[in-house]
């Protein structure tokens, strides 16, 4: 059945609105869980959340602290900042909900789970004590939809949009932290507590045990960058997220129009060294990569929606 | 619980409980179980049911303040019971029903013979808000023009059943009368297997045969859309849920566009890609801003030109909605006598057309006995109850009419049937309505039962769920064994 | 016992009188190091206690670990419950312990190193000859050996308690194979989520340096010629009591969990059975007490790896800790420890408590005297390390025959009885159902030893335990995490922070044991033959349900398919005599019994889903917490499935496969997701593959092909809804179901993840990925045979819908005769060239 | 006098078996009283590897390790060892007091002794030991005396059955009914020295069976041979044979000596494979050489 341009571009957004949600949780979290491994005489700052989000001037623009207290607010429930968790899953949902009738029952049913769950508990997701749960509960969810499409989604256009931009959001969110939080370990050079710290880096991208496994060794900087960025078989890696961005588009009609600017991505990928030992060019290789991405975005979105009238 | 607590309103019909509180026969089984559940598992499979509704997302949309507001669907687990034996005669009379409505149609955007040998008067169609010029001289397929209707039924305190009003233009309910069932399986698992319920859910695939049947091009692949006018449409639930089904696109305005060729087109990721049969749910208003109102956003412009070029079916055919008007429902016996030459199987409501000075009277005079409603106006706005009016509300609405007496008609106050109903933690008789659905096309379609609506509030006789009304699963039930056939159920 | 007046913080907090209270002091005083904590706790009403219990409930439940290690099989365990509130050690007391743990670890150390050595101890007789022999842990085959770096220990714990006076003591050693170290990191884990803001507070020490720790220890316990070694966890497998915690621990540390049968000995090295072939192994963290470590050189059991003793002996492989080292883990050695220092020159920091070996003389005489006055253990029945049930007790609680065997043995074996003074010991808070109340902790302590020194972990392992019985008896309930405050500069830091790492240079990616492949495999066949019986069940109740009549409609022709489907599905054999049930049963019985075969015997759903969390459990690494959270889900599930639902129409079914089947996808998605596409995600995607193709042709077999034209619509509507594609079949053909249609759907259609086009096409990627062996070729030839089937059912005619004289459709059941069998003989392929398990046939010969 | 022994093991598994692994005490070792000249262990299927040791006890032990499949396996030790019959030493003190002598320090013959003192895999305490060493050692009775009637009594009230006992018969059955063969018995003796606290050990090896003219011919031939020594500080090691009555055993060949059976069992292995019957055959072989 063909499937609407603007039906596609609600599918693009509405798996971009649940992977931000679920992605933003996570790093939420394991931000926590480094502190709460951290002695009290480490000092911590909750600035990179907001960086890592790109969300730090609108935070600033409401809020006068940057404490535990706004940055959390403002991540998960706060009206002002339209990435919130809160919005992302009603924005997900805004979308997925007139893109209902290509999507099997049960995906639906699980967003709109998500989004009454979500509403009714934005509290418990700022509140230290809850907060665990609350993200429990949204990747839950996420984890849900994923294998429902999975398990009973045609590999129809539809889906691929999904997968889309699910695999787009994925690479933004990976090359935001390592530009922002790898970046700045790197800078910061190996201290006591670098390996809790790695470790939040690879639980923020629920990469730990699967980083384990694959280096059968203490956690080191320079080989948690290599592995985030390059490896082909994590699924969050930035290199495999291309990969699948561009598989996508090889089974979508007229992909090939795109082949061209995926392909200047992957160039940009590669040009970020896994062995930066200066994190200031870390942080900007990683710049270059987010426009690159930016750039990728939009030429999908003209490709197959155009301009509605 | 004790019998007394199955109660019947004195002097009302209950469609499960004979006037001693004892259960009718077709209701046997479904009442016994209520004895034997008790208020309180009741109360427990309602919040059940209600979680499901709400898991589910079945919902519809109050239009308010420029946002859409979706409520949960408002459910009772109870169902309401109907014999088959009864269902049989009601079906007949609908399809009867439709066929003369769908002729009358025809005709009068064709020959108009039914009012040149006198039968329907000429000016009521030159007053007539639902008759569309613009449709003049089209001949859809099959002559049939109000595809999918859906009539609503009541019950009076004697038991007869009247035809109250034929929603022929975009009639809704269809979806939550399948979803009810869903849920009434869940919450009545184990009661299910003792009734044979005669399956509701056919119907969107009734309903896809119906609409590739239209397609100009003939044969069978016929590209099918749904049209909706968007999200914030109280019925878009059932939109996205019928196209769901069908396996058909779910379309806005904006994803259609009518070239050159006087084809209509969607857009897709491919490009462009031909359309055939639109079953629109977009008012006739809003479908075309090219023929009628050009503010529309929602519809599709040069819609119009195409299907009168046709090169595409729009159901039901724009205009279809002349005969719904209330005023005209008072012609219906008269046109199943003229067109079919049988004699109407379901009785009228008695109606007064305040268009004629007689019977405007008669109404201004009786009005505390009549209910009075505007001749043209979906939903229960503007409804008046005359025992139940105040003497400012009778005084304003005896204005309303001298005003524009064609625009009212009147019909005496129906005291509509009661069943058991679960309101918070009692079962209560409550007034209930029911909307059967048709298909017509080549062929006639009836659903088995329909949507049951509820009123909530304690003898009110308002069933619409935008204004508090509640819904029913409806089994029709054989109580001759072996009478039912075996037909395709379940999801 | 008096009360003391009660804690000025805890309302209703009183410690007995005459004891040692953790939290408050003698006169109610609630000491340094609680007082954040008590304020917390003071603040919380009963809900909250309750609530805080659940929570920690819920999230031990999510790690995947009900159960603390306890005595029998793992299904006749005690639940692992976690009391919410930590037990604090103030950092200056923790010192105290730091030290004396460290000196007790290097006077065993040596200790052990001396008897499997010079004997000075035992022929000075400082240590007794008896005690030492007699030693459940001492191993004849450690004599004379010398592990690497001349160290017997890399791990060690101690199970403390404290004095009425506030003195701790040793309780007991535990020298072989230590457990406890994932657990307290568990423990952690929780309580750090269940009470976030209180452990920002009071930020007691981090675990994660310890555990950096215990890997440089590990590989400080290679031979020394090995560069970058090689570490795996070996464990006795499933059925042993911790094996949660040996998967765990693996999991956390990143290696490789395996168990003796997937290690050989080559060449006088340790070689790992892995898909690829045999893999080099150097340091093995062994949790086999040290008699199942090698039959050859054991003269009864048949337990362990054939020759590894002589591989350790000869410094081919590394043991943590070394073999023989339980020695020392014997009570009857404990009170000697204190001897041993003495010899060594130096005085014990940390005592163990007052403990007298009857294979003394005077002891015994003294014990046969005033028997009530002790606590009876039998060494030789506590095993190495004791974690089984230990005939251990009360001289007071001694029934006059018990009374009369314990004279026996004391009178003629001495050697095996030790006696401890009865005590009360210390209690802390516990939160219990009616409030915060006292209860006696014992401290399990852990320490590392690695070529930087002794590392000890900064918190443990504290258990609750009932006065009334002995402790050493008590294995299991409920624990607590420790906290130790950072309220001391000078701390020493970990070791790992003192050493430059070594960059990974071993890549396990595509490393895999066998045992792990085939793990996965079945957590993949398990899940999808649940969700098949789960979707098949669930839609033949709700078209029953709709409409009864199908039951007996058309003379069963209805019925007979959909029950034939259900019991194939169920891998039961049909009760239906060709087609028929004896008339004795009625329709509804009969379908009755085939929704319960599905859905509620253990044959049908309830078992799968254990066979899934079983296999899940044996390859833990490969699986992700979260994932855990959603098995213990479809635990909960299962049994209830089992136990309550009585009836097929019990409304409570249909509700409990919602959630099942929910869960099921939650699963399908955390697997997609954060999993490596290594070996191990393979060999699941295949086993999910095969599973589906098989329950797709089941379903071809018994329901579509007798499918009569009358019963044919709602018959395949059950199939559609059973394969979850009713909606997708809608979409697509707007008919009512056609059999072409139908097998265009879930048979050709290779873009719907349910056709069984779609299941060859993963099979043949995946197998085209694996490493390839002798018979993978034979693997990728039967797929290609399953899809010559296809031609088969390419087009299918009106004629090929004809039923045939014995009321079938003949080119279905060609069409499945031809997929089915080459798809078979694949499992059995597979089975044969990757998951070839010899150990399940090892035997044991001997000769005279 | 020389003994030239070839002693055999065939195993027929009866299936293929993929791997074996296997450990012997198969050489015999050297003693104050006999002297290894010769040895050599032959193996078929040739093995990956072989490997020798000595154990805990100085015991030779020997490997090998089968990796290729095989479904026979046959394994043939031959030696060359000279032996002379040893002087028993006629320690007439009483019994009781033997162990005082180690009053004092220990050395460290005295230490390894300690280790055949408590009950082992094999010989569990059993009363009823005690009460057949008590028959024997009663008390004052000069030890040697003691050691002679104990060994004697076992020979007289014992009766050699190779059908009624195996490797896995516990030594419980052997007390009851009262038969066996030389290996219970070894056992038997061992743990009746043991109960009353004198150390006892059990010593593996083999039995010369061809008599020399007039002589009634020796039980135990065809099979590998044991039986028990019991330590005298500052004297040694002295061996009883149960089986035959014999102190000093002559004409016995030494292989080794541990705890018990289990400590030094001839062959013990793990073979990977199918299971099947797999049967064993041992043919022992024991003669006499004439030194020119």
């Amino acid at each position: 059945m063909a499937l609407l341009s603007r039906v596609a571009e609600q599918l693009y957004w509405g798996a971009r609105y649940i992977e931000r949600a679920e992605d933003t949780v996570r790093v939420v979290r394991a931000y926590t869980d480094v502190l709460v491994d951290l002695p009290t005489s480490v000092t911590t700052s909750w600035e990179p959340l907001l960086a890592i989000t790109g969300t730090r001037a609108l935070h600033d623009a409401h809020h006068d602290r940057v404490d535990e207290a706004s940055v959390i607010h403002f991540l998960v429930a706060d009206d002002a900042n339209p990435n919130c968790i809160v919005h992302a899953v009603a924005a997900a949902r805004e979308n997925l909900r007139s893109a209902r009738e290509v999507l099997p029952r049960d995906a639906w049913q699980v967003v709109n789970d998500m989004y009454l769950y979500v509403a009714a508990h934005r509290s418990d997701g700022v509140s230290r004590r809850s907060r665990s749960r609350f993200a429990e509960r949204v990747i839950a969810d996420s984890q849900r939809l994923d294998g429902i499409l999975s398990g009973q989604m045609s590999r129809d256009h539809a889906y691929e949009f999904l997968r889309l931009g699910q695999a787009m959001e994925r690479a933004d969110m990976t090359t935001r932290v390592l530009g922002v939080r790898a970046a700045a370990l790197v800078e910061s050079g190996a201290d006591v507590y670098a390996e809790v710290q790695w470790m939040g880096v690879l639980r923020s991208l629920s990469a730990l045990q699967m980083y384990q496994r694959a280096t059968n060794s203490p956690i080191n900087g320079m080989s948690v960058i290599d592995f985030l960025l390059h490896d082909r078989a994590f699924p969050r890696s930035v290199m495999s997220c291309l990969q699948a961005i561009r598989d996508g588009l090889a089974r979508l009609p007229r992909g090939d129009q795109l082949a061209p600017v995926i392909a200047e991505v992957f160039a940009t990928a590669a040009q970020v060294s896994g062995d930066a030992v200066d994190g200031a060019e870390l942080d900007a290789e990683t710049d270059l990569l987010q426009s690159a991405l930016a750039g990728l975005n939009n030429a999908i979105i003209s490709t197959y929606v155009g301009v509605l009238d | 619980m004790t019998v007394t607590d199955l109660r019947v309103n004195a002097g009302a019909y209950d469609e499960l409980l004979l006037p001693d509180g004892s259960a009718r026969e077709h209701a046997q089984v479904l009442v016994n179980t209520l004895r034997r559940l008790g208020v309180d598992e009741l109360q427990a499979r309602q919040d059940h049911a209600d979680l499901d509704i709400l898991t589910m997302g079945i919902t519809f949309t109050v239009y308010s303040d420029g946002r859409g507001i979706d409520r949960a669907w408002p459910f009772d687990v109870i169902p309401r019971v109907i014999d088959a034996t009864e269902w049989r005669h009601i079906e007949a009379g609908l399809t009867q029903r439709l066929r003369a409505l769908n002729m009358f149609i025809d005709d009068i955007y064709n020959e108009q013979r039914v009012i040149v040998d006198g039968v329907f008067p000429i000016e009521l169609l030159e007053g007539s808000v639902n008759f569309r010029p613009e449709c003049r001289g089209v001949r859809p397929k099959y002559g049939v023009w109000a595809h999918i209707s859906g009539s609503d039924i009541v019950r009076d305190f004697d038991g007869t059943v009247y035809v109250l009003e034929d929603n022929l233009r975009v009639p809704s309910g269809v979806s939550y009368m399948i979803e009810n069932r869903l849920i009434s399986k869940r919450a009545f698992a184990d009661v299910f297997e003792q009734h044979s319920v005669q399956p509701v859910d056919g119907y969107t695939d009734e309903l896809f045969k119906l609409l590739t049947s239209l397609s100009p091009a003939g044969g069978s692949s016929a590209s099918v859309v749904v049209l909706t006018p968007g999200i914030y449409n109280s019925a878009y639930f059932e939109h996205g849920f019928l196209a769901q089904r069908m396996g058909v696109p779910l379309v806005e305005g904006r994803d259609l566009f009518v070239d050159d060729d006087n084809v209509v087109y969607m857009r897709t990721i491919d490009g462009p890609t031909r359309v055939d049969v639109i079953y629109r749910r977009v008012d006739d208003m809003f479908i075309d801003p090219e023929a009628f109102r050009a503010d529309s956003t929602l519809g599709v412009a040069g819609l119009m030109r195409s299907w009168r070029a046709g090169k595409v079916a729009i159901a039901n055919a724009p205009g279809a909605g002349v005969a719904d008007d209330k005023v005209v429902y008072a012609w219906v016996p008269d046109f199943i006598r003229y067109y079919l030459h049988e004699e109407p199987i379901l009785a009228n409501v008695p109606t007064y057309r305040c268009m004629y000075p007689a019977e405007c009277q008669y109404v201004i005079e009786h009005m505390a006995e009549l209910v009075v409603k505007p001749a043209n106006e979906s939903g229960g706005a503007g409804l008046l109850i005359g025992n139940r009016a105040t003497a400012a509300e009778i005084l304003e609405r005896t204005e309303a009419i001298l005003a524009d007496p064609r625009n009212w008609v009147a019909q005496p106050i129906l005291s509509l049937s009661t069943a058991p109903t679960l309101c918070d933690g009692a079962i209560l008789p409550r007034h209930l309505d029911l909307r059967p659905f048709i298909l017509t096309g080549a062929t006639s379609y009836v659903t088995a039962g329909g949507l049951t609506r509820v009123a909530l509030r304690e003898g009110s006789l308002v069933v619409n769920s935008s204004q508090g009304g509640g819904s029913k699963d409806t089994w029709v039930i054989e109580t001759q064994p072996g009478a039912a056939s075996p037909t395709t159920a379940g999801e | 016992m008096l009360a003391s007046s009660t804690s000025d913080l805890l309302p209703g907090y009183a410690p007995q009188q005459d004891g040692y209270d953790e939290a408050v002091g003698p006169s109610g005083e609630t000491r340094p190091a609680w007082k954040m904590l008590s304020r917390a706790v003071a603040l919380m009403t009963p809900a909250d206690i309750a609530d805080r219990q659940r929570q920690a409930d819920r999230l031990v439940e999510a790690e995947g670990a009900s159960y603390l290690f306890h005595d029998e099989g793992a299904d006749a365990s005690r639940p692992w419950r976690l009391d919410p509130l930590p037990l604090v050690l103030g950092g200056h007391e923790w010192a105290q312990i730091e030290r004396g743990v460290s000196q007790r670890v290097r006077i065993l150390d040596r200790m052990i190193a001396d008897i499997y050595g010079e004997q000075r101890l035992l022929l000075d007789r400082v240590l007794p000859s008896a005690a030492v022999f007699g030693a459940p842990g001492y191993q004849l085959a450690a004599h004379g050996m010398m592990p690497p770096q001349s160290r017997w220990l890399a791990v060690y714990a101690a199970d403390l308690l404290r004095l009425a006076n506030g003195e701790w003591r040793v309780l007991r050693d535990l020298t072989d194979a230590p457990s406890g170290a994932g657990y307290a990191l568990v423990n952690r884990n929780v309580s750090a989520q269940m009470l976030p803001d209180v452990v920002r507070d009071m930020a007691p020490l981090s675990l994660a340096p310890f555990f950096a720790d215990m890997r440089l220890a590990l590989d400080a316990s290679a031979p020394p010629d090995r560069p970058s070694p090689r570490t795996v966890v070996l464990s006795p497998g499933l059925g042993d009591p911790s094996y949660f915690e040996h998967s765990y621990l693996a999991a956390h540390l990143g290696y490789h969990l395996v168990e003796t049968g997937d290690l050989v000995v080559r060449h006088g090295r340790v070689w790992l059975r892995a898909l690829s072939g045999l893999e080099p192994i150097d340091v093995l963290l062994r949790r086999v007490d040290s008699n199942s470590v090698d039959p050859l050189e054991s003269a009864t059991g048949m337990m362990g790896v054939p020759g590894l003793a002589r591989a350790a002996r000869g410094c081919g492989v590394g043991l943590a800790n070394a073999l023989g080292s339980g020695v020392t883990a014997s009570m009857a050695v404990l009170p000697f420890v204190a001897d041993a220092a003495v010899a060594f020159g130096e005085e014990l920091m940390l005592p163990a408590l007052t403990t007298r070996w009857c294979g003394d003389p005077e002891n015994q005489s003294m014990v046969l005297a005033a028997l009530s006055k002790f606590v009876l253990h039998d060494t030789a029945g506590l095993g190495v390390e004791g974690v089984r049930q230990a005939p251990t007790v009360f001289g007071s609680q001694l029934d006059s025959a018990a009374r009369r065997q314990w004279i026996d043995l004391i009178t003629t074996q001495p050697h095996r009885v030790v006696a401890q003074d009865k005590a009360t010991f210390a209690t802390a808070p516990v939160m219990t159902p009616a409030g915060v109340r006292p209860g006696t902790v014992v401290l399990r302590v852990l320490a590392v030893v690695g070529r930087q020194g002794i590392s000890v972990m900064p918190g443990g392992l504290a258990r609750v335990m009932d006065p009334s019985i002995p402790i050493v008896n008590q294995t299991s309930g409920q624990t607590k995490d420790v906290w130790v405050l950072d309220d001391r500069p000078d701390r020493p830091l970990p070791m790992s922070t003192r050493v430059v790492r070594s960059m990974p240079q071993v890549d396990l990616r595509e490393s895999l044991p066998t045992r792990a492949a085939e793990a996965m495999y079945w957590v993949g066949r398990n899940a999808e033959r649940s969700e098949a019986l789960a979707r098949a069940a669930s839609s033949a109740l709700s078209i029953v349900q709709g409409d009864p009549t199908l039951l007996t409609a058309f003379d069963g022709g209805w019925r007979r398919p959909v029950v034939a489907g259900l019991y194939a599905l169920a891998d039961v054999a049909s009760p239906l005599v060709d087609g028929k049930s004896p008339s004795t049963v009625t329709p509804d019985d009969e379908f009755r019994a085939a929704i319960r075969t599905a859905l509620i015997d253990g044959s049908g759903l309830p078992g799968t889903l254990r066979g899934l969390s079983r296999a899940a459990s044996s390859a833990r690494q490969f699986v992700s917490a979260m994932t855990w959270r959603v098995l213990g889900e479809l635990g909960a599930e299962r049994t209830q499935l089992g136990a309550e639902v009585a009836d097929a129409y019990d409304s409570g079914v249909r509700r409990r496969l919602d959630t099942v089947l929910v869960n099921l996808s939650s699963l399908a998605g955390l697997f997609n997701e954060s999993t490596v596409r290594g070996p191990a995600w393979r060999f699941l995607e295949i086993g999910r593959r095969v599973d589906r193709a098989l329950c797709v042709l089941s379903v071809f077999d018994n329901v579509v092909s007798p499918a009569s034209p009358g019963t044919r619509s709602s018959l395949f509507d059950h199939v559609l809804a059973s394969n979850e594609s009713l909606v997708a079949y809608r979409r697509r053909y707007r008919s009512d179901a056609v059999l072409d249609a139908l097998v265009d759907l879930l048979i050709r259609d290779d873009t719907n993840p349910r056709a069984l086009a779609f299941q060859l096409d993963q099979l043949r990627n995946q197998i085209a990925l694996l490493p390839s062996r002798d018979g993978t070729q034979v693997l990728t030839q039967k797929i290609e045979q399953a899809s010559a089937s296809l031609v088969e059912v390419s087009w299918l005619t009106s004629e090929a819908d004809q039923l045939g004289a014995n009321g079938r459709r003949e080119v279905i059941d060609r069409f499945v005769r031809a997929a089915r069998t080459p798809l078979l003989e694949f499992a059995a392929q597979l089975n044969l060239v990757y998951f070839n398990d010899p150990t399940r046939l090892r035997q044991k010969v001997g000769g005279r | 006098m020389r003994y030239s022994v070839r002693h055999r093991t065939f195993y027929r598994y009866g299936e293929r078996m993929s791997s074996g692994q296997s450990l012997g005490h198969l050489v015999p070792r050297n003693t104050p009283h006999q002297t290894l000249i010769t040895s050599s262990v032959h193996v078929d299927p040739e093995p990956e590897e072989t490997a020798e040791w000595a154990d805990a006890f100085g015991n030779t032990v020997t490997s090998f390790t089968l990796t290729s499949p095989h479904e026979t396996l046959e394994v043939i030790a031959d030696s060359e060892i000279d032996v002379v019959v040893p002087v028993v030493p006629d320690v007439d003190d009483p019994w009781e007091s033997i162990m005082g002598r180690m009053a004092g320090g220990l050395n460290q013959d005295d230490l390894d002794a300690q280790q055949f003192l408590l009950p082992s895999p094999f010989i569990p305490y059993l009363f009823e030991l005690h009460a057949i060493a008590k028959g024997a050692f009663v008390s004052d009775r000069p030890f040697l005396e003691a050691f002679r009637a104990l060994c004697a009594a076992i020979y007289e009230d014992y009766s050699f059955d190779p059908s009624f006992s195996d490797v896995s018969t516990p030594l419980g059955d052997v007390l009851v009914h009262r038969r066996g063969v030389c290996q219970d018995f070894a056992h038997l003796m061992t743990g009746a020295l043991r109960s009353i606290g004198l150390p006892a050990r059990y010593v593996s090896g083999y039995i010369e069976t061809d008599p020399p003219p007039g002589q009634k011919k020796l039980v135990g031939s065809d099979a590998s041979h044991a039986w028990c020594s019991v330590y005298v500080p500052e004297v040694g090691w002295i061996d009883a044979d149960p089986t035959n009555n014999q102190i000093p055993p002559h004409r016995h060949v030494t292989v080794g000596w541990g705890r018990d059976y289990g400590d030094v069992a001839p062959l013990r292995g793990v073979v990977l494979g199918p299971s099947a019957s797999q049967n064993m055959t041992v043919e022992v072989d024991v003669r006499r050489r004439e030194i020119a």
